[in-house]
């Protein structure tokens, strides 16, 4: 079971789709909305997708576990849409017959998610906001007095 | 060809739209287009930053062929979890 | 928290006792009865511990975990007595700001959990019933041949 | 010295009763009392295993020497989880 919704997430109902008889190991991530992000209060994040390539690469993850740990029974769902702190924004849930593959997909399924698939978060503080992981993309001030010569250029020309 | 491009979160904001439209000559690539996106938007990314192109749900190379009807979307550092 | 009971475990309650605000990652981990061990259907599993020398142990390993891995926020619930199949006799979640710590360290709970604590799983099958782990226990026939022999001899000197 | 004795699981269902008591002289260690038992009970384990002992609640090795009042259980293989 693949989701992304606006709802908020319930763990136990997403934890009981994966269990069955066969399986004596279950493991269960919730990623939670922290209160502190590099040391600034966090007043709520804000979850973005683009759903149509997010079902499909969460899809894919689905498929890596089947072939590297033989893993058949995972859900994950992801919340998008503001989140408050101390809640579930991602449920990860894994089970298998013995704990160890469990353990391994639980934690290579939250690892690969949050390489491939288009999903964004947004950190909204109380003086502003940022997009996470980002940073590579802040303009520097170099970047700047070249745009501001550039400008400069331009109006020579004129 | 016109071509559609959706845009999301940092991309999104900085364009100030989630949607756009540009005109490439056919056979234009990946590269072609997201030059074409950031002439029309400077302020997407810093010159120095290559942007993530997915076309049709998938991530794309620079050097691939676009065709007209394609979904192409420009995707920012992801950071889903 | 740390329990040992003979009630059937409330997973989503113990993992609550682990959630704070400034925990971005939770990992829970279920123990669940199968219903096949080694090819042979099982009718249900019974649990005994060494309650005292288990709450002792189990002590040991949260603090284990804190020494190794920083993480306070543990939770472990170990059910006893009967339990019958699909339902869950092991309960570990661990709370942390970030993942990795969390993943490592719950599954190194549950890990140490089947080494050093006193508690004991017997496994009833439709045709008899025995403790698991408990293979090197199993009496040979050449033990079985010295115990006669001993008897015999004994026999003799009366 | 009087010694009580706890028996678990494999061990308790072999002696058939959980609870045991035994005689060993002052100065006897664990693995003098772990003879004593199993020459009560023979077919607690097969002469090659090494049975383990537990004193006042934690782990003990065959030397420890034993004192009257201490809490001591014979602890088969775990297996909990």
């Amino acid at each position: 079971m693949i989701e992304i919704t606006h709802q908020p997430l319930n763990p136990e109902e997403i934890t009981d789709r994966v269990r069955q008889d066969s399986n004596g190991a279950v493991v269960t991530f919730l990623g939670a909305t922290r209160d502190f992000s590099e040391g600034k209060r966090v007043v709520h994040l804000e979850y973005e997708a683009y759903e149509e390539m997010a079902y499909k690469k969460l899809e894919e993850i689905r498929q890596e576990l089947r072939d590297e740990f033989g893993v058949e029974d995972v859900a994950i769902a992801h919340r998008i849409g503001p989140v408050d702190i101390g809640q579930v924004s991602l449920v990860v849930a894994v089970a298998s017959p013995h704990r160890r593959e469990a353990f391994l997909a639980c934690h290579e399924a939250v690892n690969r998610l949050k390489q491939i698939v288009p999903i964004w978060k947004k950190e909204v503080f109380e003086d502003g906001a940022h997009w996470v992981a980002c940073e590579d993309h802040d303009f520097s001030s170099a970047d700047i007095a070249a745009e501001t010569e550039v400008e400069v250029l331009d109006a020579d020309d004129d | 060809m016109q071509l559609s491009v959706r845009l999301f979160a940092l991309y999104r904001e900085r364009a100030g739209c989630g949607l756009t439209s540009v005109d490439v000559p056919e056979g234009a690539t990946v590269a072609d287009l997201a030059d074409a996106v950031r002439r029309r938007f400077p302020s997407l990314a810093p010159p120095e930053v290559q942007i993530v192109v997915a076309v049709n749900e998938e991530y794309a190379e620079p050097e691939t062929v676009l065709r007209a009807g394609d979904e192409i979307c420009l995707i920012p550092p992801v950071s889903g979890g």
